[in-house]
């Protein structure tokens, strides 16, 4: 009804003619059904974590189509690595995936290392384990947080936050950063722990067992979480193999997959630790999973800790800044808080990289989305996106 | 009850205090809220402006109103702006009845409760009004969202009155307060307990509170119907969201707390203080429990909200009838 | 049916157990520090990577560097640079750009003279980009005494949180 | 049971031009072979029967052109192992595993964007982490003389030649045949 349109206080100029969306929105809405919505999620949505952005196409409530568009957060890591050596490539590696950067460390030395052939110091090995450790509880806990923000309850990321500041305390003596931590080296890692790391660590494992009743008690066990979960986004082993997910979304569908105990790397078979699988591949079977896994974590720090062999950190002759990697391909893949965190590196003996491909397990692991996606509430539809546990500027790159 | 001369001015004096006590509440709620919810995730809260931080919602207040009004394209002008309106003024009418004190009331109806039942009702028509005239994907879906929400929730929330009224045989606030004694154990909630708690659940569902807050959940649909109001639209909605909670708060005061009689000394105070309680449950349980799902929510309601709401009005009347 | 029943019941009480988990933590002491008021305990700014500094020679303001350019190859941001001193090895300048620097320390480890470290400057504030580029020997100069110390020392009743 | 034989054998079967065994604890990879760029799909439907799964697609910039190597990784028995397709540099053209493995869709968007390899019957091969609006040849090398040949980089060391047309890319001193007896008995 254009005739009520008498008045304009705020001089905002009218649209005459209906609104066109952008190159993605307009791609998406070829395959628009009938009388459907073509909602934009994001990239400034409050539970995409970031700058994700979700196209869906919605009949009522019911997401008929959904389809995740990229590359916000590109910023050419892969690129950059043709113009720089491999040392000054390590601090990339902590930005790549901010919640876990110890693994994404630990591919692109222990790739380097494994070209040119470096072996590494055991007390290093140990503590490159305890450290990868601590930082995927940290980056666990940071999603508990996140994903029960998503279903709406805003408190829990705060108690996460607790000890995710306690980890930050304990892995800054170490690295000195406490987000986008660069702390291995070739031959190694940059600093030796003190007196105190070995306290707080300590100190760390039994106060989070004794926090983890709190939050079973406070969120686990709440029935509105329970029954928001159960049963939503089933992911079989099936829909993982076609997409190539791996790390917990694969864990809870059954697969007994983890690169520490399929392709050995560091000292991870002197531990015992249990490799959780299951309960079930909905939600709730991978919000349990990652309750798990943290108390898995635990139990390899605890004996790592337990058990630090005396020694040197880094080896006599290490690699110093303009140190030139031997000509090869190589593929290195550790396992990251999300899933397989792999480096497929090609050298020509220069001074830089001449190849390096990243892949991000979040890549693989997001891109399911649309086909967990189809059919269900829009509620859902988030919960789905929140168990996946999704770092942006690790699917970007 | 005759519209005399001096009656309208008492209904005018009224509608003033109403209007100062719905500022006022608001001041104070986004104070004890934004404190709990601190205190509950274990930070201050506000704390920088004023001692204690206590004149941030002044501040919060002053920066919405002095904020820009920014309006999208291909609006509904005249809805738009009557949105916010609309969801404003009812409130005022809905507090005439509540009683503070056997004769302090603005306007003692009879039929008390009933007006306040067919008043809140226009509540949800400004939020669809919103959620339609902004041109706003995410402001129809919440929209949608608050009408059926709002439609079920009544339901179960006027059964588990009537289990009151029933008993009582009055519609009058005044009336059903005055029929309870100074002493908790002489209130409603001890013989209507099971009316209590579904007045309390539908309480949270009619006034879009967490986790019930499904019509602007914030994960799913950023704003809901307010998405596009900025500024002293968006301040309406706040104001009426903190009025709505207020209200209601009194009248389960009223109706299951004994209102405003209280130990040692009958009066106002004890109505606010049992109304801010009631309140403060409402802010604890929103920084507590997830949200739930929109089917589970009228779930809730429908297949188990209002059965045993009507079980109860049931034995209520036979016990009232037979016993 | 009654299995329902007995379920919600059980929900509730889950509800309950929840709100108990948040009341407890509402009435216990908060976590977080205020920071004006207070500070974090000097043990955690210990392995703090502030902006990088250099290492003083002596107490009249001579710094270990060799100029090198070590540090200046090995930097990933570019973000150091050395210029020659005319006579000697001590150099001329130490231009250090703040905004660039990713802190990853490549510069220090392949310091073969041990010249430069990170500071601990926490409360570093800038009002311009100009700032942040800092000159490295006039900041060492300043900490031996040689020149002016611009900030002033925080105030008494700022008491450290371990 | 897959063992590295079996996918050798797999390879040989889709008329692989190159095929080698690795050390698994140096390269990464247990297996690898070159595949004519039509038999890629087929492999792929050969691996998914055996419960293999797509980890990433990644494209390498040599003088021969551009090498598309596939990983794939178990689900029942790990170890890695690389496909690999060479597209010419003018008009790369290479079948799209998207009917076999879902997950391959971003992975060839990916490639399309930076290394402007077209994938022929990718449902929705639109710009993925680059802008759509991003006009220009795809961000490769600079000069033709940054790039190395396939031989230099020893992509394919130790490879058995079963094309002789391939044969250039084979680094010219062989595998000693030690190092590949023990990678099949690890």
């Amino acid at each position: 009804m254009n005739s009520l349109n008498f008045i304009n206080p705020f001089g905002v100029s009218e649209d005459p003619g209906s609104y066109v969306g952008d190159f993605y929105t307009d791609n998406f809405a070829k395959g628009a059904g009938e009388g459907t919505l073509i909602l934009n999620l994001g990239p400034q949505h409050p539970s995409t974590h970031g700058v994700l952005r979700v196209i869906v196409e919605l009949e009522g409530e019911y997401v008929v189509r959904a389809e995740p568009v990229l590359g916000y957060l590109h910023r050419m890591h892969e690129k950059m690595a043709e113009v720089k050596t491999p040392w000054q490539y390590i601090p990339n590696m902590g930005r790549v995936d901010y919640l876990h950067p110890i693994a994404w460390n630990w591919a692109q030395v222990g790739a380097c290392e494994r070209l040119a052939g470096i072996e590494v110091p055991e007390r290093a090995e140990y503590l490159r384990v305890v450290s990868c450790e601590l930082n995927r509880i940290s980056s666990h806990l940071m999603w508990w947080g996140a994903f029960v923000m998503d279903l709406g309850g805003v408190t829990p990321i705060l108690y996460a936050f607790e000890e995710r500041e306690k980890i930050n305390d304990i892995l800054q003596i170490v690295t000195g950063s406490r987000l986008t931590m660069s702390y291995f080296r070739f031959g190694g890692v940059s600093a030796d722990v003190d007196d105190r790391f070995v306290r707080l660590t300590k100190e760390f494992v039994p106060y989070l067992r004794e926090r983890l009743k709190m939050y079973k008690a406070l969120v686990t066990d709440n029935v509105i979480l329970r029954r928001r979960l159960e049963g939503v986004g089933p992911m079989d082993a099936d829909l993982c193999r076609r997409h190539g997910a791996t790390g917990p979304i694969l864990r809870a569908a059954g697969l007994k997959r983890d690169t520490r105990t399929d392709a050995p790397y560091g000292v991870y078979h002197k531990f015992q630790y249990n490799v959780p699988t299951g309960p079930s591949d909905d939600c709730l079977g991978r919000y349990m999973l990652r309750l798990a896994e943290i108390e898995a974590s635990l139990d390899i720090v605890e004996q790592a800790m337990g058990s630090l062999p005396p020694g040197p950190v880094r080896i006599d002759k290490a690699p110093k800044a303009g140190w030139k990697l031997p000509a090869g391909e190589t593929y290195f893949a550790v396992e990251g808080a999300r899933g397989q965190v792999g480096v497929h590196l090609v050298s020509d003996g220069g001074k830089n990289h001449y190849r390096v491909k990243l892949r991000a397990p979040g890549f693989s692991n997001l891109s399911l989305f649309a086909e967990a996606a189809r059919g269900v509430l829009l509620a859902d539809a988030i919960a789905i996106l929140g168990s996946l546990d999704l770092v942006i500027p690790e699917v970007d790159r | 009850m005759d519209l005399s001369i001096a009656n309208f001015a008492q209904i005018i004096i009224a509608c003033l205090l109403v209007i100062a006590l719905m500022v006022g509440n608001a001041v104070v709620m986004v104070y004890v809220e934004r404190k709990a919810c601190g205190f509950i995730q274990r930070r201050p809260g506000p704390y920088e402006v004023g001692p204690r931080g206590i004149l941030q919602a002044v501040c919060d207040s002053m920066k919405l109103l002095g904020k820009q009004i920014y309006v999208p394209g291909n609006i509904d002008w005249i809805l738009y702006f009557l949105a916010p309106v609309l969801a404003f003024f009812p409130v005022l009418l809905l507090y005439l009845p509540i009683p503070f004190g056997r004769h302090l009331t603005a306007m003692n109806v009879d039929e008390g409760i009933l007006l306040i039942l067919a008043f809140s009702g226009l509540g949800v028509v400004s939020n669809i009004l919103a959620g339609w005239a902004s041109n706003n994907k995410y402001g129809i879906l919440g929209a949608a969202r608050a009408v059926s929400q709002a439609v079920a929730y009544e339901i179960p929330m006027i059964m588990a009155l009537l289990a009151i009224v029933f008993l009582t045989g009055s519609l009058s606030l005044t009336e059903i307060v005055e029929r309870q004694g100074s002493w908790p154990w002489q209130w409603n909630i001890v013989v209507q307990p099971l009316a209590f708690f579904i007045y309390l659940v539908s309480l949270v569902g009619e006034t879009n509170r967490a986790p019930f807050d499904l019509p602007e959940a914030e994960s799913e649909l950023t704003a809901g119907f307010h998405t596009e109001y900025s500024g002293m639209g968006f301040a309406l909605f706040f104001l009426s969201e903190y009025a709505n909670m207020l209200l209601v708060s009194f009248v389960c005061a009223a109706f299951f707390l004994g209102g405003y009689k209280g130990p040692f000394m009958d009066g106002f105070w004890w109505m606010f203080i049992k109304a801010y309680a009631v309140m403060v449950f409402i802010v604890w349980i929103r920084w507590t429990f997830p949200r739930v799902r929109f089917d589970q929510l009228l779930n809730i309601n429908w297949r188990w909200l209002l059965p045993l709401s009507i079980l109860n009005l049931w034995v209520t009347a036979v016990i009232v009838r037979f016993i | 049916m009654i299995k329902a029943v007995v379920d919600n019941l059980k929900g509730l009480w889950s509800l309950v157990v929840g709100l108990s988990v948040t009341g407890r933590f509402f009435l216990s002491p908060q976590k977080t520090v205020h920071f004006p008021r207070d500070v974090v305990g000097p043990e955690i700014l210990e392995s703090f990577r502030g902006p990088l500094e250099l290492v003083p020679a002596d107490d009249q303001g001579g710094s270990k560097c060799i100029s090198c350019q070590m540090c200046a190859r090995a930097c990933p941001g570019d973000c150091i640079t050395v210029v020659k001193g005319d006579a000697g090895k001590a150099p001329k300048e130490y231009k250090y750009d703040f905004t660039l620097c990713c802190l990853c320390a490549a510069c220090v480890e392949s310091c073969p003279a041990g010249a430069i470290r990170f500071s601990h400057r926490v409360y570093m504030v800038a009002r311009s980009r100009e700032e942040l580029r800092l000159d490295l020997l006039a900041d060492l100069r300043e900490r031996c005494g040689l020149e002016p110390a611009p900030a002033p020392a925080p105030a008494d009743k700022t008491k450290a949180v371990a | 049971m897959t063992s590295i034989d079996h996918l050798e054998q797999i390879f040989r079967q889709v008329g692989a031009r190159l095929v080698s065994k690795p050390d698994f604890k140096t390269r990464g990879i247990c297996c690898s072979g070159l595949v004519p760029a039509k038999a890629i799909v087929d492999l792929a439907k050969l691996l998914a029967a055996e419960d293999h799964t797509l980890l990433d697609v990644s494209v390498l910039e040599a003088k021969e052109g551009f090498l598309i190597t596939y990983h794939f990784d178990s689900f029942s028995e790990p170890g890695r192992l690389a496909a690999r397709v060479l597209a010419p540099r003018e008009n790369p053209v290479v079948p799209s595993l998207h009917s076999v493995f879902q997950g391959a869709e971003w992975h060839e968007r990916e490639s399309h964007d930076f290394y402007g390899v077209r994938f022929d019957g990718n449902p929705n091969l639109v710009p993925l982490l680059l802008p759509e609006d991003f006009s220009g040849p795809p961000p490769l090398r600079k000069a033709p003389g940054d790039l190395a040949g396939l031989a230099d980089l020893g992509v394919f060391d130790g490879s058995e030649i079963l094309d002789p047309s391939c044969a250039s890319l084979v680094p010219a001193r062989p595998a000693p045949p030690a190092a590949v007896s023990e990678a099949r008995d690890a």
